[in-house]
């Protein structure tokens, strides 16, 4: 069972919803975030000087999944999200050791 | 000779009016996205601030002053000369009457900054708004209340439906149309991140409007009051009016409901001293569908003039001048409509209407054209991406 | 015969309290969730208009016109027939008392909303709101205000403490118990989504109650300031009450001081023209104490009622119908209370306000069981646990 | 005798006054962290709710009463004893007249409290402002504005310079210099948590400020019109400067635009009265460039008197009487400045505007070491940390 | 060392709180978040059409405890989020590899 | 390689931030929450009653990096984010399997 960090722009989240429904994956926990990648944000020119625009607002989407399916959701979300340009994001798969449902207390290591 | 009542009462209109300018923003800045909402609260201000200068500078002069072939006025009042604390053979000052007029001049180009959410360069703004007052607004508020040619014609206007909200209306089209869209426009959302702040800015003209309307007559009496009634009524008819046009499509949406309020302020306005309160139910009522179809219209054309100045101050304004027309009752304001048998009102509305059409669209596409190619009217695109408030005010609205 | 200063006063107050109804759905929006905002705000604008227009065809007429047996006026009015631009033998349009009562009739509904907060269907309001407008508060407004039984009686209700407070605030009450607590209401934590809003609210609410205390003078004049003056002493002192008796309970919640402040508004409003600045510092400080208590015993008694119309304007009204009869003096408005020996206005104040009492909760328990059956005044359990702006209004507050 | 227009207009006024201060609420409460949030809009209502109180108990007393060796009123209209809804020899009620400057007494607190901002303790701050509104603001105003020796002398202030802005203005540098500066001042970022917040906040302020210098002609006529005018000019003008001046900083920030506003606004208040449109202009662009070097040397000092009382009041408030002395027209209000040759008003103007200061200045340091001794102006480490609206309001801004 | 996310609903939070400092167990990080799960969010029917209330708030619980008491705490937590309804949320337990204390500067591989 | 959560005081951020910049280390995720450790919150003391503080505000900062410098970004956070009091936060090191760049496609067991 794998966790899913994919941190996109935030423009792209409709984008990537529809294509992840599409596969069937539809559970998912959404942030609102902060980031910057190794560009170190956005410079802009003004007059001559030019400004760091530090931090730029990314959305966070979180999806446990099992082993099997992670390398398409992947691919799902790397396909919709990207725009080629700086800035795009990143994904970063963490293991996950085990899932309880809440509602039934349902636990697995192989879930979701 | 003074009459303290009409000074109290056009003195308060005019503090009421301003108000409207900030409200207009609010109004605005709730419906862009998050980092945009500074540039668009800021337009307005900018808006207040230059033509206040202006406006005492020159703008009144070339509205007010003695008129030259019908077109514009000279520059006799140029500074402010020879407009003094004295009332003429009015009953208010001379420069309540100019401060009243300058609120108008005002909040004219605040309506006008839809067209430019989200996009704008802060200092192509800057020199378009002084160019688009001075040639555009300064000479049309001569023509209808200066004494120009439509003040000749007879075409009527009470409190500025062709100068105010045709004018403004139909030049965001033309700004819309140099600018273009933003990127992104129809791919991704761009959905109001603040109602909240959207529907504040709606009580603010709700509550202005008053003083847009009922100051329009100048006076504490009567013809005001009547004007305050018919604004309050077509204000809630136009709420109605929207939200029944669009029912079928599920809730009912808050943003709909006030947009339709905005619509019937807006259609009573040139009408609000000439006709009475069950015109105005029917006036506002027409101008929610109206203005609600009107905005479906420029979603299917696909114009990115997303906070709908056209749709609902243009296309509004434009109802409202011709129901003007239509329904202008001799028993509020002297004045004869349509329905009364008086063709030559209602041709003399519409030709106003045409006129002010006309001349807003066709000299601000080019002063627009003008200034996109010298300073440019539009930002970078990174700059857009990063949003306005960053990147034209080095600010972000919300920590 | 028109006094152009009267004129001016009536049309600003107008604005004010027009303004007052937003003011009301800021208030409460600041109070509830965040997935209730939008719905708290347009409750409130639905109550603009729906009640403008309701008035201006029926509802003046019905408190207004010549009286049916003390009880309702008839349809002399009917679509504002006959009400003019002219004065009568009052020194201020028709149009313009009609427009001042108009903004008085929407708030009072307004107000109302308090009870159906984060629950109501957005169509079960708006019928329910109609009914209740027509059926409870012009009858009302006619005992006191427009030549009905309590007016005969010599009930004094200089601004609607009676009328509007005490009117909605009970009506609140018998709402409530129809409609029903908010799911997980006592279990979960329902805490103010956004105080500064509500602040907002407060001070848009203490500014336009300027109006509609000063404005009831009817004139510019120094009962209007009396009035004025009055107003403002009582809603600092009901600010000081509430926080006194609130003390003891650690830091000082600025709700507290605010609801003080209404409270103190609201209290003084049947009295500002009967009583002086000194006896407003004691109505006003006994009515942010007994809110306060009122509040206590609304949460224990577990009511839903949770924006407290009813503790501050129901509870407040009464004390303000009273205090107006203990504390009236001839020096200012002309009539005595109490403390000058006239049992009789004190006995006429305390039949006014519990025949109000009694008339506005059994016909509203009526009226919303009537709704209840019929279209239905509540959201579904998921609607509600979605919140009514996605619910009612398919809108998102904040993104 | 009364008049009813003028009587209207000061009424309207001083509702415009009284918002004012919840506007200064909303706009310092933008530029603070969003922990203190509340504190500081509830700051304001604190400064509404108790000078509310005690200025009809004393203070319009000790203001406006007969004079005391040019100091000080005594207390014969203590409790507003004598003071009615006659008009006495104006035309305007003295009720209206006390509630319009009730309404200054209000503010002036108000302003203050920007240098307690994120820090102060709720309890010292009644008692300090309770001490501080009596013992500075009612004897400076007696010497302006009732009848003391800065009045014998010829010093003029239309509607507030020194007594509200120099005072508050001054003031605010005691207080900083006894309170301290917040923890982590020039380490962290404390930049504003909500700038439209603000910009609102500055939208009310621009409003109210009609009343403020317009009401203060105290008739609706022609003075009115013309201290309306100048002071939308001046707020223009100001904002044009602030932007000049800071423009090679990079972008415009909005809040740099709107302090240049509020600095117009503030230099043109004691000038209102006695300069025409033309002055306005020039009073306020340097108003603008003025306080923003103010700005730069206060951060530089390293104040954290950081919502800039000082530095737009304070100082905007020293040039805009000294501005007085130049200025001034016969034209306008019957008084003659530098420009016109008249050295003695200049020299009455500096004369008023350095006593305003130094007494502002020690009295307040005296009195805010007092309270601080006593029972603590400033919070603890922890209740800082968490911020005031925990701490000493036991709530939260947004949840 | 574990790290439990919990994602619940907003209105338990104050339940799932007491229950688990009954527990002993205080430390824990917040988070504000959207999420869906199988169901696709919520379905409303107006008129005869439905309409898909996409996401819906929720609340991120996140808690890194030691080995030996993550079943405690994930079973406080199922116990005083469920209501039985869809929505009820999930559990998932991470691997933790090392925790540091910030004011002490302590690293250690089974805190916390 | 390894995902490192820093939690710490939002006033720590702009030092932290520079700090990490100083190492060459600007790719980050940034995330508002609420907290509160052992200590659960603050309690403050109002006219003799104790007041608790339950949860304060904290700044979570997530950071995928190489093994390799993964113990220099933690000391450099500690170094930086420290006050010496309670509430300074904590730093939770998580083991990452997979990170992807959207902009690229490219994936990698090593990155980022
Ligand atoms: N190493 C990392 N650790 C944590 N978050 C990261 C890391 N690298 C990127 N991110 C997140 O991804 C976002 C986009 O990264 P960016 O570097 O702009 O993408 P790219 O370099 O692939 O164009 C950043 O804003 C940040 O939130
Ligand atoms: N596989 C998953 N990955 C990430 N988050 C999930 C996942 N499944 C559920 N969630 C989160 O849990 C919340 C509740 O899930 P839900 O499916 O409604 O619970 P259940 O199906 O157990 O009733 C969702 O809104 C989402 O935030
Ligand atoms: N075990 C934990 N699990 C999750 N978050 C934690 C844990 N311990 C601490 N935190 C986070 O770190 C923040 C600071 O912790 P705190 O206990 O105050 O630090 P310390 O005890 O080192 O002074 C908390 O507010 C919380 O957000």
């Amino acid at each position: 069972m794998k966790k899913i960090e994919a941190i996109i722009r935030p423009e792209m989240l409709d984008r990537v919803k529809k294509v992840l429904e599409e596969k069937g994956c539809v559970a998912m926990t959404i942030t609102e975030a902060m980031g910057r990648g190794e560009q170190k944000g956005i410079t802009l020119q003004f007059r001559g000087r030019s400004v760091d625009i530090d931090t730029l607002p990314k959305i966070k989407i979180e999806m446990v999944v099992m082993d099997e399916i992670a390398d398409a959701v992947i691919n799902a979300i790397t396909g919709a999200a990207r725009t080629g340009k700086f800035g795009d994001g990143k994904i970063f798969v963490l293991p996950v050791e085990e899932a309880i449902r809440v509602r039934t207390g349902e636990r697995s290591r192989d879930y979701p | 000779m003074l009459d303290s009542g009409d000074t109290a009462w056009v003195l308060a209109s005019t503090a009421l009016v301003v108000l409207m300018t900030p409200g207009v923003g609010l109004f605005y800045a709730g419906m862009v996205r998050g980092k945009n909402v500074v540039s668009m609260i800021a337009l307005s201000f900018v808006a207040l601030v230059l033509v206040s200068v202006q406006w005492v500078l020159v703008g009144y002069s070339l509205a007010f002053s003695s008129d030259i072939a019908g077109f514009v006025g000279n520059l006799g009042f140029f500074g402010l000369n020879g407009v003094g604390m004295g009332c003429g053979d009015s009953t208010i000052p001379e420069l309540a009457f100019m401060a009243f007029q300058l609120a108008f001049a005002v909040i004219t180009l605040a309506i006008l900054t839809s067209a430019m959410a989200e996009r704008v360069k802060i200092s192509g703004f800057i020199v378009f708004g002084l160019l688009w007052t001075t040639l555009v607004y300064d000479p049309l508020a001569h023509w209808v209340w200066g004494g120009g040619w439509l003040a000749q014609l007879g075409a009527l206007d009470f409190a500025g439906g062709t100068v105010v909200h045709i004018c403004s209306g139909f030049s965001a089209l033309a700004v819309v149309l140099v600018i273009g869209k933003r990127r992104g426009f129809g791919e991704q959302q761009m959905g109001p991140h603040n109602i909240p702040m959207t529907l504040l800015g709606v009580a603010l003209l709700w509550f202005g409007w008053f003083g847009f309307n009922g100051g329009s007559a100048l006076a504490a009496n009567g013809l005001a009051a009547n004007a305050f009634v018919v604004t309050n009524t077509s204000a809630a008819a136009g709420a109605i009016g929207w939200m029944a046009a669009s029912w079928n499509h599920g809730q009912q949406s808050s943003l709909g409901m006030v947009s339709g309020a905005v619509a019937g302020l807006v259609a009573i306005t040139p009408a609000a001293g000439f006709v009475g309160p069950m015109s105005a139910l029917v006036i506002g009522a027409v101008a929610g569908v109206i203005c609600y179809k009107a905005m479906l219209f420029r979603i299917k054309k696909d114009f990115d003039e997303s906070l709908d100045a056209w749709a609902i101050h243009g296309v509004g304004g434009l109802w409202g001048a011709i129901a003007t027309g239509i329904f202008a009752t001799a028993a509020v304001g002297g004045y004869t409509g349509l329905i009364y048998g008086n063709v030559g009102q209602f041709i003399a509305q519409i030709i106003g209407a045409v006129a002010a059409i006309a001349y807003a669209f066709v000299i601000t596409l080019i002063l627009a054209k003008l200034v996109d190619a010298t300073i440019g009217l539009r930002v970078t695109e990174e700059e857009e991406y990063v949003g306005l408030d960053i990147s034209q005010h080095g600010e972000e609205a919300y920590a």
